[in-house]
């Protein structure tokens, strides 16, 4: 898994490529519990190269979210791929997280 | 067919791996051979995190075997014995950190049983009953 | 770590998976990682061709080693002894079918041999000695 | 892996996709032996979406290449893919396969 941050109009978009596992989660969390630190009011992760997540990724990203609802932050998601859309329908979070087809979509640039 | 990894979180992507491509070789297709992948890799992970708590120095043995019926994959570890009443997931609609790797196992395996057996450490039973479509015949390349 | 797959060479892309992970788990580029991949599936085919004679019913084990220095894959077999001095690849200018397998393995592997002290079977102990670049260092992910 | 074979001007194309190994070759082998008991003068194989190839399948296209020699036909590879085409020179074979770019560059249409 590799993560590369850019801000684009003030806004972190999280570009996450490769396989979030158990092995790589750790990494994930503390850029994100990161951002959550700064009390970002809006974080996008875009999911184009995600190839693979497991329920240790998916717990990062609620945890995440949660520490942003404390503050009234806003996590987004895009471009996420449909095998792991699946994956989020599945466990009932397609719901909690939102949900868009690309960064454009979300900066409306 | 068998594959032994130390138990540290960095060897699971050997485990998805190998469990992929022993689902593709079963018959299934993709999205199947990636549900029983994740199921596998939560297994192993629960074996890291909860049976042998963090300790990255011990085993897991991941066995598969494949008959025109089920496919079947058994997880083995050294580590305390498991009270399977106590391997539960959360409640989907409880939204929190944690318990749905259990979720993700029961839904593509129609048999999910510790091996009561077994005398020292533990072996997890995972069974997939197979129906054999035309459609997963013709996918398998 | 460890597989151990049929003697059939539809699980020789099980090995070649482990093996690839396993280096790129060790360091290695993916450009390196692709010939030790290349390396470790001849070597496991010329058992199953020459060593069992093309019996798939017997067993492969392949172990892996990895420390900072070098890069170990075991081979073990329970086939008739092979004589080492009976496996020499092709004269490269000689162009026919086979005789490239030992190739592969020799060009990515410093240590290539039979290991005399096994008394059943055979056991091809392959050693890739690993400089350590910041190149490598740095394109792991 | 999974062959499919087109004809295009009267050109055999082979395409391949996937891997070619010991499993898989002797599938490669019947079809390009096919081609050489048809006696095809020109046979394209197409390697877009070779992923892998081992000993048995360069194995097989020596032999296939050397029974098209008989009668004087040719064998043309087209599209290699870069660690592909690092394995054929390894094993000095680039100067005895002939290699395009593309199936356009052999057939000039
Ligand atoms: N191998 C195991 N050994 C002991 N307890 C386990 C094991 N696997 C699962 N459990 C228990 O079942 C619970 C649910 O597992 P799971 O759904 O994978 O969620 P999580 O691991 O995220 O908590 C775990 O929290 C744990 O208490
Ligand atoms: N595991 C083995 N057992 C017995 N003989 C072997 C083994 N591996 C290689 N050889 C011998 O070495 C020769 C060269 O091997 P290789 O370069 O892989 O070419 P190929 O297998 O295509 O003949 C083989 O033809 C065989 O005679």
């Amino acid at each position: 898994m590799k993560i590369d941050i850019t801000i684009a109009e003030g806004v972190p978009i999280v570009a996450i490529s490769g396989e979030i596992d158990m092995s790589t989660s750790t990494l994930l969390r503390t850029h994100l519990l990161e951002l959550v630190g700064e009390k970002r009011p809006l974080v996008l992760i875009d999911f184009t190269y995600v190839s693979y997540i497991d329920s240790s990724g998916i717990a990062t990203f609620v945890e995440g979210l949660k520490g942003m609802m404390h503050y009234g932050g806003k996590l987004k998601f895009v471009a996420i791929p449909a095998n792991i859309a699946e994956i989020f329908s599945f466990s009932k979070l397609d719901k909690v997280f939102e949900m868009y087809g690309s960064v454009n979509d979300v900066l409306d640039r | 067919m068998s594959v032994t990894v130390p138990s540290h979180p960095k060897y699971l992507c050997v485990v998805r791996d190998v469990t992929a491509r022993m689902a593709r070789i079963g018959g299934m297709t993709e999205e199947t051979s990636g549900q029983v992948k994740l199921a596998v890799d939560e297994a192993c992970a629960n074996v890291i995190k909860h049976t042998y708590r963090g300790d990255t120095t011990k085993r897991i043995v991941v066995k598969f075997r494949m008959a025109p019926e089920a496919f079947e994959v058994i997880i083995e570890d050294t580590g305390p014995r498991v009270d399977p009443e106590a391997v539960k997931g959360r409640d989907l609609d409880d939204i929190k950190p944690g318990g749905l790797g259990i979720h993700f196992i029961k839904r593509v395996f129609d048999v999910v049983a510790f091996d009561q057996t077994k005398t020292k450490g533990n072996r997890l039973r995972l069974i997939k009953n197979m129906e054999k479509t035309d459609e997963d015949r013709h996918n398998h390349s």
